[in-house]
């Protein structure tokens, strides 16, 4: 059966390059690069190269790399460390209702604790207001904590406003950029970044591998003690194959981002016309402009989105959904309820994310594929039936 | 995830959609909890002569949905009435833990059909 | 040039067998496990399959595993996460001098935060004294955290006793494995442990994937807080071809424990009886009995540990030391010190530590090679002439 | 990590060894940071006619000990007084960062053994 993934968000498949990048690191190239000895200088110089491919790509320097396991422990690592080293300048954090669980769950642990958080709301495009951010902001206020681009809409929040509004302050500002990066540019110094999360299989990386850009001063509580490895930030013994294929993963990321991009751009909107031409009563959600270029977010009324997706699978798309039933809790995406979504709308909510190895023909497939879906599942709604 | 059986109640579900002039009907769920079942009947006598569905909701709820009317049919109401939300699920060789919450609502839209026909009758 | 490892302990070359269980994970199945489509569950059956894999080796239940990225994130989610949970019943650690730095950084951390920590000291041989553990214990103890064996010297601490003790006072019992898995056998159930952590890349498994045992109803704070992957016990996206690979070298482990660690223990027993027959003035460092099979550590009288291993180098040789030059701080080996080791003594130290690709010839090349060497080194040394 | 020009000195080191009858000897660091250096001289005139070393440490340590022999052979006293340690260092291409601490005595060791030749010849 044809096969379309459109989960791009979700996880990526490691490109073939960056795989040969890795695999020389698990047998033959196999030590531990803090080692003094031939099995260690084999890969010490591994991990520095791609210390500076992924620094080149956010435009920092090579020393403020910080590898990590994840973009879960990224974030983990900048808010929780953060909050432990500035305990003596205050305890406030902002951040928006937005966040991925990574941000949010970890600021409810740190209320928990003795840390006040703003939640910053959105408006119908899941868009924030920098005038409220600015308002939000307090003398005990010691961490901006606002993503890049939304993972679930694609809405990208005005980095570089934020950044102003940070400096002017003296406040730092962390962002969640793992769906930004290698979907759109992404620069720290204009963007006047202190810790910037990225995660390797969001981009064509492998999965297991992140990096924290960590402005060069920045005081932080590791989240791993232990070992020396990573100037003291993170310790464990480096991850040498999965380092080497992020770095691998952010030159290609660096080189292809405009061609790339254009074109799966270009298959998004194709694939938004299409769906908004071929089936009534479909609600975008996300800025209808400020987005990543690979991701359309829709609800299908009357649809319950896992139903949905399972329909989809049956014929070999992989797509992804708001709705309860696929979050693993109880309530509908938090995205949704943030933007003022309607509760059915969003278990609705579908979202199809793009990438490099999509085609037109695939596109055209979903085109074809989704309209009967949809129409078979709202004949099955009861909520269809009452408003026919 | 899904066990064979829901799959193929899930992509062929029976009986799907509403008995016109309907002698009971019973819906349950709300669209916050993500799942709304709603059960038509056509009795005769104490017999449950046919049975339709319609349901927002996840796989397992279309699903159970599918089944409760395969398990209802021809019943007499006393009989429908013995039918739990969990014999749903067993017939349907069982659901995931995560699904045994909220969309496992079958048998109580059946039932809300059946109070639905006797409160009628009066 | 012949290249001879001996330096497992710091890590190991991925099993053949292990890389071609993982290899499927990277570009064919790139899946989301926590996605629910095709390309998620295809890759879900890995996930568990491995937890099952890792389970077995150490006698509990799969659902009991938690998978993290490495040894020392075992050691933080375990000490931090049960500091965090426990708080309402006491603030009291003990632990041992002899600790992997994941854990005593952790620790030390931890005192900073308004936790108190016993270390208990080791002899002369590394071991600690079960009565001194009893006798610390007090109302507000939380944790026990002592390793299974020792990084440095092997040494194997008496885990079921320790287990006991735990289980007498009704304290919770982490252990560090990180060194013993796979080399000995090693069962939650006999020991009493309630928490244990271990690493893939010291058992023929990848860098970066790692497991904790949390022994069913432990309650415990997450270090890594976010999405619902793992019980809500670990965060970020599942690695899930370390994870697979994880599983495959535990099994492997599993299998081959005694034929492997008996070959093994031969030939760490012929270069021990090589070294001490051939070179006079030589130390060993450790338990002699009661030690990892793999593991020797002795210390050269009179020569600097990082030249040792850089002469080693460069024929081919690779090993360890606990010299000051080595660690990446400026005190030799904590461990050294802890034994009371004088300390040229410890920047003497030099630890080999063998694994199952090793041979006769290769424990044979090294037995040649050594003499000279240290012949060589103590000539050049200002001690040696002292003394002399 | 280390640079050609230290791995050819700690590999071949320079005139190691203990001169018998030494005019002045040097010695500085201490067993607990790992690096203690022995620096022997002989001495004709003004000049230093023999130079020998003994070092117990680190490739750097061995490295710079070989070089500093190197760089005083036949030098004056008040030559030989302006070496510093990080003349040393970069006759070596340079140290590793975190080396230049305790490792980098040899210019030290040196100053010892002419200090002590003085005081000798008082
Ligand atoms: C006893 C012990 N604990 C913990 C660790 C840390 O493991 P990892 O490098 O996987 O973080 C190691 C290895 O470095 C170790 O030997
Ligand atoms: C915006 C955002 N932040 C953080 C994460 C967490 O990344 P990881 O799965 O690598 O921990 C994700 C992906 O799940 C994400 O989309």
């Amino acid at each position: 059966m044809k096969q379309v993934y459109m989960d791009y968000n979700a996880t990526t498949p490691v490109r073939p390059e960056v795989l040969e990048e890795m695999l020389p690191f698990f047998r033959e190239h196999f030590g531990n690069p803090s080692s003094v000895h031939w099995a260690g200088r084999q890969v010490s110089g591994a991990v520095e190269n791609a210390r500076e491919q992924v620094a080149r790509l956010i435009n920092c320097s090579p020393a403020e790399i910080v590898f990590t396991s994840c973009g879960s422990e990224g974030d983990n690592m900048s808010l929780k460390g953060t909050v432990d080293a500035l305990r003596d300048k205050g305890n406030h954090i902002v951040t928006t209702t937005v966040e991925h669980p990574a941000v949010l769950s970890t600021c409810q642990y740190l209320e928990k604790n003795g840390c006040e958080v703003t939640y910053l709301p959105v408006d119908e495009h899941g868009m924030i207001d920098s005038a409220q951010l600015e308002k939000a902001i307090t003398e005990k206020t010691i961490l901006i904590s606002i993503m890049w681009g939304n993972n679930e809409t694609g809405t990208l929040f005005p980095v570089e406003e934020i950044g102003a509004i940070a400096q002017k302050y003296k406040v730092r500002f962390h962002t969640d950029a793992v769906q930004a990066i290698g979907k759109i540019p992404v620069d720290v110094q204009k963007a006047n970044v202190d810790l910037l999360v990225l995660s390797g299989h969001k981009v064509g990386g492998p999965k297991g591998v992140g990096a924290v850009y960590v402005r060069r001063g920045t005081r932080m509580t590791p989240l791993i003690h232990g070992g020396h490895q990573e100037r003291n930030r993170r310790a464990g013994t480096h991850n040498v194959a999965a380092i080497a294929g992020l770095g691998k993963a952010c030159e290609l990321a660096g080189e292809r981002i405009e061609g790339d991009y254009q074109r799966v751009r270009d298959l998004r909107d194709r694939l938004e016309r299409g769906i908004m031409e071929r089936i009534p009563e479909v609600k975008l959600n996300g800025h209808p402009e400020k987005r990543l270029p690979n991701t359309l977010n829709v609800s299908f009324a009357y649809i319950e989105g896992e139903s949905l997706l399972l329909n989809f699978d049956m014929k070999g798309i992989a797509a992804s959904s708001g709705s309860a039933c696929t979050s693993g809790s109880l309530e509908p995406s938090h995205v949704m309820g943030a933007m003022g979504v309607e509760i059915a709308l969003a278990h609705s909510s579908t979202r199809f994310s793009l990438g490099p190895d999509n085609t037109e023909e695939d596109v055209d497939y979903v085109l074809e594929v989704l309209p009967p879906i949809v129409e078979r599942l709202r004949e099955m709604s009861p909520l269809y039936k009452k408003k026919a | 995830m899904y066990s064979e059986k829901v799959m193929d109640h899930f992509s062929n579900p029976r009986n799907v959609g509403e008995i016109e002039n309907a002698d009971g009907v019973g819906e349950v769920g709300n669209a916050s909890c993500g799942d709304i079942m709603k059960i038509s009947l056509k009795i005769e006598g104490d017999v449950i002569k046919d049975i339709k569905f319609k349901t927002f909701g996840c796989g397992a709820a279309i699903a159970t949905s599918s089944m409760v009317t395969e398990m209802a049919m021809d019943k007499t109401l006393d009989e429908a009435l013995q039918l739990t939300n969990a014999a749903v699920a067993d017939a349907l060789d069982g659901l995931p833990g995560n699904k045994m919450h909220c969309s496992n609502l079958a048998a109580d839209a059946l039932h809300e059909a059946i109070k639905n026909y006797r409160e009628k009758q009066g």
